[in-house]
Formats: C-alpha cells, structure tokens, sequence
C-alpha cells in the first residue's frame, strides 16, 4: 500500500506539534475473557475533531466509554488537560448514538439535564438551554417532547444538552447513524461550523468513511479485537476549500480510498 | 372519530344490557333479573343511601390495603430491583405468591387474624401485592442503560440517578403493575366479604341472595364492578397528567 | 337416576352419622351422589332451582318467600348452641349492648341472638358474623371476641381445654327447633317416594341406634367413603363428639316429626324469619310427614 | 446474585426461607406454623391418601376444562379483534372491563345462572383466564410487522396462507404470553371457584383442614398446589422463551 | 441552476431511446386528506437500474408499492411489461427496507418462500432457492434464523429471495438503509453487477445521493408532497470508467452535487 504523504506512522507517533486536550495511554480493557482494547494510545489535539473508524466490535464505543469515564480501563490511563480521568467530570460531555433523552421530560427539560444535575438554578439553567435550543435550530419546539420530534431533530437535542453543559471536550458516538442520509449530509456539514466555531476538542465515532474524511482533522482507524490504533491520518490540505468543494477534492477522494482499501476486508 | 368510538362503545354496552333484559325476561332462571328490575334496586339503594353505608365498609379494607400494598410494594420493589441481594432473596417469594392461588390462605389468615378488618386487608394485600413488587422490581431493572449512562456522564448523583431517571423511566411499568395490583386488590376485597365476613357490598350480595331479593344482589354486583372500572380509569388519568411525555414508550425503542 | 344430595358444608365429624345412614340406605338399594356447598344458602338455592334433589338447611324464609312448595322431610340436628363469654359477663342479661359474633346474618346463630333478646327482654350490641363454630372459638381465645354463640362440640371442646377456665358458657333454655333438617321439592318428593323412604328410613335407624351406643358410628363408617379418608386427627375424635352429642340432646332419634316442626313454627316466627303468627300456621305448609312416619311404623 | 465468584441459581433463596420456617416451627411460636419438616413428613402421607388424589382429580379437571375453553375461545376472538375493526371497537371495552372486574362478585351470578356444580367452576376458571388471553392475542395481531404482511401478499400468499404462515406464527409469542398469564389466573380461579361454589378439590381440604386446626395438612396442600401453580408457570414461561428469539425481532 | 448535459427536462420527457419495463401514467395517491402523488408519470427503461431519489416523506415508498400492487393508486395507472397493474404478480418482487424475513424461519425457507407461495414443489424450491443463497454468499447459512445473520446477511437473504422467484422487476425500498456503511459501499459493488449480470429491470428507492449517483442508470428526483418528478438525470459518460474510478469522476462529483443543491433546502 502506498503511503500517502498525510499519513502519519501507527499508533503514538509525533502529534507533537499539538497540545492534546485527551491522551489515552496504553488502555487495555477486557469484558470477561473477551479482549476488547489491547495497549492503545492515542492523543487527541486540542481544539480539533478527532475520528475513531473501524469494523463493527472494534471497541470504539468502548474507547469513548472510557475516555467519557464511564467504564474503568483495565489497565492503562486516559488524561483530561492533564488531569488522571477517574469518572465522569464536568469537562467532558457525551452525545449518545441513540439519543438518550428522558422521554417524559420536554426538549427544555431535557437540553436542560445537565445544568440541572449541576446544581444550576432553574431560571439560569432555562436561559442557558433556551440559547442551545436556538442555536440547534430548534426554536419553537421547547415544550414538545421527544416523541413528537424527528429522529434528526432528537439528535439536536442530544447535541444541545451536551454544549449546553460547556465542556471542552465533546464525545460523540455514532450521533449521525439514526438519521436519514440527507439530514446526515446537513449535520456534516453544521458540524465543519461548531468545530471551526467552538474552541472545543471532539472525539467522533462513526462507521462512515466519508463522514469521517468529512469532518476530521485526524481519523483514527482501528482494526478488528483487540484493537489498537492501526494508522492515524490527518487530512490537512482540503480543510481550507470550503464546505462545497471538499467532497470533490482529490486528497480527499484519495483519503478515501486509501480507508476503504484498509478496511475493506474485515467488511463481513 | 372520536364520535365513531363513543357511538360505538355506547352502541355495544346497549347490545349488552339488552341481552340481559331479554335474558331476564325469558327468564333464564327464576333467579336472574332483568336489567331494568335490577337497575331499580340500584336507584333504590341509592336513594335510601344503603348502597353507601355498604361501600363505607367495604372500601376500608380496600384503600387500606392497596395504599399498603402500593407503598410497600413499590418499596420493597425499587429495593429488590436495585440490589442483587435482595433480589436473589426476596424475588423468589413473590414469584411463587404471584403464580400459587393465594385465595387457599383465607382460611388460615382467619385463623390467625380473626374477622375483622386486619384479615380483610391481609386479604387485599396478598392479593395486590406480588404483581406490584414485581412490575416495580422488573421495570427498575430494565430502566434502559443509556439514559442511565447519560445521567452519569452529566454527573448525577446517585440521588438523582434514582429519583430523576430511574422511577420516572420505570413509572409505566409501575403503573401497569399498580392497575393489575388494584384489579386483583378489588378481588380480594370482594372475596374477604364473601368468604370471611360478609360485610358492605358482600353482606348486600349474601343476604339478597338468601332472602331471594335477586335484583339488589345482581345491583350491588353491577356497583362493584362499576366502581372497580371507574377506579382504574381514575388511575389511568392520575398517570396520564403525572408522566405525560411517557405515553408514546420509549423513544429510543 | 341417582338423588342428588345437596350437603350445606364439607363431609366432616358432624356429617358422620348422616354418611353411615348413607351407607345403609344404598344397601337397600338407594343410589345418590352428593355435592357439598359452602353454605346453607347455596344449598337452598341449588333444590330451589331444582338443580339438587334434596338439600340441607332450614329453607324456612324461602318457603315462605318463594313460594316453591319445599318440603321437610327430616330433622338432622337441633339448634343446640351455647352462648361463651370470656369472665367478663356471668349471664345472658350482662350482654345487653355488648358486641357479639355470630354465624351469619339471617342464620341459626342469628336466630338464637333474636329469641334471646326477646325473651330476656335485653338487646346486643354489634353483631359481627363469623362463619364457623372453630373460627369464632379461635377469635374467643385470640381475645378478639369476648361474646360468642357456639355448637355443642366446639364448646365442649373448648371447655375441656386448658384455657377453659377463661370463659363462662351462659344459662339458657332449651330450643327445640332445628338447625339442620333435610328438605326437598314436594313435587319430587311425591315422585320418587319409595326413594325418600328408603332414605328417611336408614336415617332414624342411625339416629336410634346411635342413641343406645354413638360408637356405633365410627364402627359403621365406611374406611373408603369420605368421612373415612378423613385425617385420623378427626376421625379419633368421633366417639368422643357422639358420645356428647347424645347427651347434650343434639339430635332427635325420631328425627323431629310433628313436635319438631311446632317448635320451628314458633321459633323461627319469633325470631324473624317467618312472617306471621307461629299459630296461624300450617304444619303442611313446611314439612311433608309420610316418610317419617312410614319410617317409625 | 454472585457468592465468592459462584452464581447461585435463581430460586436457591427460598432454601433460606425453608430454614427460616423451620426454626419458626421449631420454636413453637405459633400453632400455625409447624415446623417445615413435619409438613413435609405430612406430606408424604396426604399424597397417598385417596381423598387427596380426588381432590387432584377435580381440580385438575375444572382447570383443566376451564383453561382448554379460554384458550379454544380466546385465542380465535382475540385475532379476529385484532384484524376487524369492527368487532374490536365493539368488544374491546368490555374485555377491558372483565379483565380489571372483581370476578369474585359475579360467581354468584355464575352459581344462578349455570348451577352449583363443576359447571359454575369451569366457567369461574375460563373466566378468570380468557380475558387477558383475547387482548394479549389481538395485540400479538396488531402489532404484526406491516412488511412481513406485504412481503407475503408480493409473492402472492392467499388469505389462508397468510393466516397460518404469516399471522399466527408473528403472533406466537404474545399469544403464549397471554396464555401463561392466563393459566396463573386460572390457577387463583380454580381455587376461589372452589371455595365459593361447591366445595370441592383442593377448596374442600382447605376448609376441612382449617376447620379442624389440621395446620400441617394444610400447609402440606398449599405447598403441593404452590408447587404445581409454580411449575405449570415456569413451564409455559419456557415456551414463550422458546419462541423469544424472535419475540423481538418481528 | 446549471443545466448538465446529462440532465434531460422534467417529467415524461425523453426516454424512449430506451424500452421501458414498466411506465407509470399519471399516478395520483392521496392518503385521507393527504396528498401524496399529484400526476406523476415516469418511465424505467428495461434492464437498467432506475433510483428514486427525494425528501423523507416525498412518497418514495407510496410510488414503489403501487407498482408493486401493493397499494392502488387514487387515479393513473401502471403498466409492467405493456399490461396493466393490478395487483401483485410474478413479474415483480419486492426487497424491503427491514429485510421482511419471517424470524420463526431457517434461511432456507425464507429464501424458498416465495416460491413456496407459488406452489413450487418443495424439493424443486430448495434447490432454486440453494443457488441463490450461494450467489448471494450465504453458502453454509442455510439452517441458521435470521436473528443469527448480521444486518448485511439478512439483507442478502431478502435479495435472495427476491431473486429466487426470477422476476424481471425487482422493486428496492432502501434496501441498504439498516446496513453499516462499510457494508453497505460493499453492496452497492455487488448491485452494480448484478445489474450487469442479470437482465432485470431494477427500481431503487435511496435517501442517499452518493449511493443513487454510484448505482443507478437513470435517476429520477421528487420533491415534497404533493410529489411529481422534478427532475430526471441519467448519469452516462462515467459508467465504464470501472468501479474505483466512479467516485472520483468529475461528472459523478458535478451530479452528487446537483442533486445536494436541489434538495437541501428541504431537508429539516
Ligand atoms: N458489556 C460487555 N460485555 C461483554 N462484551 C462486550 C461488552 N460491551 C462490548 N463488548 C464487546 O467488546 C467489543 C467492542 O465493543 P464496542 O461496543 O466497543 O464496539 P464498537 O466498535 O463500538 O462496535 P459498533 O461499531 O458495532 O458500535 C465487541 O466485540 C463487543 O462484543
Ligand atoms: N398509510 C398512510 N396513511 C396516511 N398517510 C400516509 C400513509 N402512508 C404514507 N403516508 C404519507 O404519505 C407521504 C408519503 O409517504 P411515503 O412513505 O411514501 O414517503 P417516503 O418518500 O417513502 O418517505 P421516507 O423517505 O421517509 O421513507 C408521507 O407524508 C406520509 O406521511
Ligand atoms: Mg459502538
Ligand atoms: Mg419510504
């Protein structure tokens, strides 16, 4: 295979030249006897959006898992702005592949979860998720409850409880898989504007090639249990030619292929 | 079409009532009724208020003993779901309870209760009390992992993980096992009026039934199984304006 | 086509004598089944509807009411029960205005609490209903009751206990009148008289014979039928309940008759159950005789 | 529940209750509670005895009938409910409302109207099962996966093929689940019809045990018909797992 | 808008260089008071692959069981083969979103069931229906239930049974949309040769542009209710230029991004 000139050596090679807002440093984790995570390392820029790709049971809702402080390593460590993860913490907010919105509470109530849990007064909190609401386009639809909203339009909900919570880091997994591919393309491309907007780290997973040569600054790709990080790529050239033109540039089409070819014979 | 179902809700509880008038006019037995005879034993009931010093006493150990039940089973339900000790110890027993016919127990709760209202509302409570404990036990266990992780992961507190996510999530299920608890609580009432003491509504039923009155037994029959329908109904309201998003399921289903 | 018996509780120490007869009567070539209701009521009501042949109880409100022409054909057992008091009260009059248990609402028990009253000239308190003897003996001692009215064994029973120095059986006079008698539909049983005959027959040869020696019934009682599969607990006391039931006057060993049938006129208006004065009733109206005095011939 | 790394089984725990009734007994509390052993050594001993055997009989029969015409009419009514509009909307209240009514006040009427004998027992037990049976097998129709009803009728399945090779087979796991909830009522159906109606079967030897303080006999049966009501359950939750492989993923 | 040359006028326009295997004639459907299809007309030339293409709810899937037969539309008619639609017939067989598979059954019979519908002998169908499961390489699945088989695998055994019953039309409703995207690129692969191979008439309904560009001979694009063509695109110079080449042809690109400028103002 040959090398493209952005593809970076295998796992722990020189991202040097970034601060990392996340580091995972040789993570093994074990579910009983089967072997999810061997020794994996990874560095996750701060500020940038970071693709983890791979074969279905890969471990990659394992590796956020842990990273989110939602599931203890079994061996090895994740640092958070140079801080030992030990749990969940305020500087780390997740986006769940299925939603995960309380469906007995409204679209306020719900972006609003995380401040409540914070211990944020109520009429504070509102103000904040008001804000979110907005800005995920969902005006209007504050006191309607899930049930009522699309599955698009639930996932911008999910989207709104975690930015309304302002962590730096922001882990998402999947958050695009339930929606129509047409939306898919419009989130995609809302997304390329929160990260350029936010000066916050992403951690992104997906079963998308395109997707993740879309929107990353740095995919990496895993391969089948137990997983390591096989290569990291980091697309750097087309990120700068606007939303339109990215899907027909050839670093990026090459990028592509490149992943497909890796990853193509592990597909059933 | 809303009208469509309350034409047809009405026309069919007319086909019903009409069956029994005929029924009653053939008559079937000596001892059945017609509808219209038995609807006016009821009025008469009610207007000389025997009907309400019936359901005085029997809705004691009624309400007494599903408020009981649906404390306590509820609590001992949320206990058992949360915690794999208890589970393992007290699952069992109310799984055999809910499956044996605890009707067979009257005889020995006379024995050590008496006849008063303390047999009466052990009565009602073995009977409500299984299927709310294990409705609680099983909706608590299967409060889906996602939204609890979600609760987690915005740094809930065990607390909150508890009375935010885990009971409203369970409360359908909740409520399915309280109606089930009630229905079967109604049942037991009746049968510790018929089988114990008769008192209230079952004292209405027997000594009609022995003095041959066949319209007020078939009245008082006709009131209970109203009031036992209007009661669950009155629950499923409560629940509908308790947990409203709730009714559609789950949204991640 | 075998007479369908109707029994008004479940085969147990007191139906003894009645399954021995049985047992004669079916040697004489009597064919029955028998179904046992969970109360007289049921019983009354299953021969009413003619869904039973001959039933047990005392129908007298529902001949009255119902005007289906039942008939009784024999006294089973007399009203012999017995007001138990804990220490509390030393006679019937102290009880004016305490609650009572008592069987059931329109029942025997009830009955006696009626005449009681009237002849005592007191009135009781809250009556609450217990059915049972057993069961309102268990709430005597589980101190839930402080007045009762108990059948004869349940009070020897308890009198003979170690607790019985707790409680008082109150004075009171003798009743006559029936407790349990057996009945059926006049129409069937002028239809199938040779039947009845046979019946009646083998029960005043029991009832007579039982009074010159009540261990004549457990000797006679079938190891197979269903007082015989009784648990032995049961079946080892049934000299003991004879023996007292014989002495106590439990049972008639002419089966009641015309003598029966006038205490049960005048105890059963007095106590509410028949409407009218006991005197302008009819004997006719309420027992059919020729069996029994076929049987005493 | 997980013990120095060994899962204890699920029902293990009712050992401990086991022991916890013994020492209750043993120490004479009350005369309710003999110790458990000496139930069990009753047991033995009631088992053998005719008068037990006849009561299994009855009730095995009166359950036995009354559950076989819940399922023969239930099952057939519950999916026409849930393929005629009609007859739902006409229907449907009333089996709601039998489902949630205190049947224990309508045996009387039972006892009226069909007489006090095995009769009135069958049809307390048919009852108290047939209600949830009708609902749980018209929901099993309802929610039948439109596609699977489609994909049959692209390839041309006629009515009957689609009935039997489509509907009943998707609806088989409510259906079943109806059918177990069913058979538990029925078992508490069987009982109170015993005790209200005529005594007969097991409602006869509880009265006559109770009524003679026979407190080990009576615990003996009760055990006996737990044990039964609780395997005959356990049974039928077996089926439905049997066919769960596909409950969710119709 | 630019017009491409590959892009022909609306509705009805032009195909009749080509054969058609089955013509819709101004087919109108409403639901109750709602209007699905207003008028629409299109024609899907024989042994091509024909996608529609359309906003959620446009009524993709309306047009699709019409011509199934599965639904009769309110006013117009189809013809298949110059007769006219009835209802369901062995001309046609359907592959539906959610796969369809009868759970209770092997892979076997699920394949034979079609068949099995037709009356087909067993034997006979078993080994019809054995050919196709080895075509679709599903090859030693014959014994196993769906609730075994991954999504790709289920899909699989849907197009086999599809197959079995050789139809010359064969009716796609998001036949990839439940599948994960790495397998699903997989997919598309073998459903261009498919249509290469097999002489059948396809219609394919997909929210995905990439997917209906890569795929289809002829695309036919609806917008939202009451729907009607809007436009028709046959995508022709790229198809030779052998699979890898296709997503990085500048014709191809042109067209994904046509279709992405028409429709996304009607997304959410
Ligand atoms: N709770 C668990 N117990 C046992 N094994 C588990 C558990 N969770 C995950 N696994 C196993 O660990 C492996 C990794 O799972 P994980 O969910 O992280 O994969 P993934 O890459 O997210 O897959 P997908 O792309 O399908 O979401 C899988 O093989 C899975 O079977
Ligand atoms: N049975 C029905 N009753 C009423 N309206 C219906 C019914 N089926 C579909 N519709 C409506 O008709 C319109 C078209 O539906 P259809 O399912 O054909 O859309 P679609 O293009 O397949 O959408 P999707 O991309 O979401 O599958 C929608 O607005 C839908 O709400
Ligand atoms: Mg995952
Ligand atoms: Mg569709």
């Amino acid at each position: 295979m040959v090398m493209s000139p952005t593809k970076l050596a295998a796992a722990g090679a020189a991202t040097s030249e970034f601060e990392s807002a996340v580091s995972t440093r040789n993570i093994s984790k074990n579910y009983g006897e089967v072997e999810a995570l061997r020794d994996l390392s990874l560095e996750f820029p701060r500020g940038q959006l970071t693709s983890l790709l791979g074969p279905s049971g890969c471990g990659k809702t394992t590796l956020l898992k842990i990273i989110a402080g939602l599931l203890e390593p079994t061996s090895g460590e994740v640092e958070v702005n140079g801080k030992k993860v030990t749990g969940p913490g305020p500087d780390r907010a997740f986006v769940f592949q299925d939603f995960a919105l309380l469906p007995w509470a409204t679209v306020m109530r719900n972006v609003a979860f995380g401040l409540e849990m914070r211990g944020v007064a109520k009429s504070e909190r509102e103000a904040i998720a008001e804000k979110y609401i907005k800005e995920v386009g969902l005006a209007g639809f504050e006191q309607s409850y899930p049930h009522e909203l699309s599955g698009g339009m639930r996932q911008r909900v999910g989207l709104a409880r975690a930015l309304s919570v302002d962590a730096q880091v922001l882990l998402m997994d999947e958050p695009f898989s339930a929606v129509d591919e047409q939306t898919r393309r419009k989130f995609q491309e809302d997304l390329l504007s929160l990260v350029q907007n936010e000066n916050k780290t992403f951690i992104f997973v997906t079963h998308s090639i395109e997707e993740a040569v879309y929107v990353s600054d740095q995919i990496a790709i895993l391969l089948p249990r137990p997983s390591r990080v096989h290569e990291i790529i980091r697309p750097s050239n087309f990120r700068d030619k606007g939303v339109d033109n990215i899907r027909r540039d050839s670093e990026y089409l090459d990028i592509v292929d490149d992943i497909w070819a890796s990853l193509r014979t592990y597909v059933e | 079409m809303l009208n469509r179902s309350l034409s047809l809700k009405l026309l069919s509880a007319v086909i019903l009532f009409a069956a029994w008038e005929i029924a009653g006019r053939i008559p079937v037995s000596f001892a059945f009724p017609t509808f219209l005879e038995s609807m006016d034993a009821l009025i008469r009931m009610t207007r000389d208020g025997t009907i309400f010093e019936a359901y005085a006493e029997t809705l004691q150990p009624l309400v007494v003993g599903v408020a009981i039940s649906a404390v306590l089973g509820i609590g001992i339900g949320l206990w058992v779901g949360l915690n794999s000790f208890f589970d393992w110890l007290f699952s069992p027993i109310f799984i055999v309870m809910q499956a044996a016919p605890l009707a067979a127990l009257i005889p020995l709760l006379v024995l050590a209760y008496g006849i008063g209202l303390t047999s009466k509302v052990l009565v009602v409570c073995i009977m409500a009390m299984p299927v709310i404990v294990l409705n609680t036990s099983s909706a608590v266990r299967n409060t889906p992992e996602s939204i609890k992780e979600m609760g987690k992961s915005f740094l809930a507190s065990d607390t909150s993980i508890m009375l935010k996510i885990i009971i409203p999530a369970a409360s359908p299920v909740i409520f399915a096992g309280l109606r089930l608890g009630v229905s079967a609580g109604f049942i037991g009432a009746i049968l510790a009026e018929l089988k114990i003491t008769p008192t209230g509504v079952g004292d209405i039923i027997t000594y009609s039934r022995s003095i041959a009155d066949y319209p007020s037994m078939y009245a008082a029959i006709f009131s209970i199984i109203l009031l036992a329908v209007l009661f669950l109904n009155l629950l499923e309201r409560l629940e509908t304006v308790l947990f409203k998003g709730n009714q559609r399921g789950y949204v991640s289903d | 086509e075998p007479i369908r018996i109707a029994l008004a509780e479940t085969p147990s120490d007191e139906l003894a004598a009645f399954f021995v007869a049985l047992d004669r009567a079916k040697a004489n070539g009597l064919d029955y089944e028998w179904t046992a209701f969970s109360d007289e009521e049921l019983a009354i009501q299953a021969v009413l509807s003619g869904q039973m042949d001959i039933g047990f109880g005392t129908p007298y409100s529902a001949m009255q009411r119902s005007k289906a022409p039942l008939r009784i054909v024999f006294q089973l057992s007399k009203l012999k029960f017995f007001p138990v008091t804990t220490k509390k009260y030393s006679s019937l009059e102290d009880l004016n205005g305490e609650p009572i248990l008592l069987h059931s609402r329109g029942g025997g028990t009830d009955s006696i609490a009626n005449v009681i009253e009237e002849r005592v000239g007191m009135k009781f308190g809250d009556r609450s209903y217990v059915p049972g003897s057993s069961n309102r003996v268990a709430a005597l001692l589980g101190g839930r009751a402080d007045a009762t009215i108990i059948d004869l064994s349940n009070k020897n029973k308890l009198m003979r206990s170690e607790a019985a120095d707790r409680f008082n059986v109150l004075e009171m006079f003798d009743v006559e009148a029936s407790d349990e008698a057996l009945f059926g539909n006049l129409t069937w049983i002028q239809e199938n008289e040779a039947q009845v005959d046979i019946f009646v027959k083998a029960l005043v040869s029991v009832w007579q014979d039982m009074h010159k020696d009540p261990t004549i019934v457990r000797r006679e009682t079938n190891p197979d039928g269903p007082i015989g599969q009784l648990p032995k607990e049961i079946l080892d006391e049934l000299d003991g309940f004879y023996a007292d039931a014989v002495a106590g006057g439990l049972y008639d060993p002419n089966g009641g008759g015309r003598k029966a049938a006038m205490a049960d006129m005048e105890w059963y208006s007095a106590a509410g159950q028949l409407d009218g004065d006991a005197s302008t009733l009819n004997i006719e109206d309420f027992w059919y005789l020729a069996p029994l005095d076929a049987a005493s011939k | 529940m997980i013990v120095f790394g060994y899962r204890l089984p699920g029902m293990s725990s009712l050992l401990v209750w086991g022991l916890l009734w013994e020492i209750i007994g043993q120490m004479k509390l009350t005369f309710f509670v003999p110790p458990l052993t000496k139930v069990m050594a009753t047991l033995f001993e009631v088992i053998a005895t005719s008068a037990f055997q006849k009561a299994l009989a009855e009730t095995a029969y009166a359950f036995g009938a009354g559950v076989f015409f819940a399922i023969v009419i239930g099952i057939p009514v519950g999916i026409l409910m849930g393929k005629n509009r009609l007859l739902d909307e006409l229907l449907l209240p009333w089996v709601n409302v039998f489902l949630s009514a205190p049947l224990t006040a309508l045996v009387p009427v039972l006892m009226v109207l069909f007489g006090f004998g095995m009769k009135s027992i069958i049809i307390t037990t048919t009852l108290f099962a047939i209600w949830i049976i009708i609902l749980n097998s018209r929901a099993g129709v309802k929610q039948i996966n439109r596609s699977l009803v489609e994909m049959a009728h692209s390839f041309g399945a006629s009515p009957v093929d689609a009935f039997f090779k489509i509907y009943f087979w998707a609806a088989l796991p409510e259906i079943l689940g109806g059918v177990r909830i069913g058979i538990i009522r029925a078992v508490k159906g069987v009982i109170i019809g015993q005790l209200l109606i005529s005594i007969v079967g097991f409602g006869a030897l509880f009265e006559l045990y109770s009524a003679n303080f026979l407190m080990s006999h009576f615990w003996a049966v009760l055990i006996v018909l737990f044990a039964l009501a609780f395997s005959i359950s356990e049974f039928l939750a077996y089926l439905e797992r049997r066919v769960a492989y596909y409950a969710a993923k119709r």
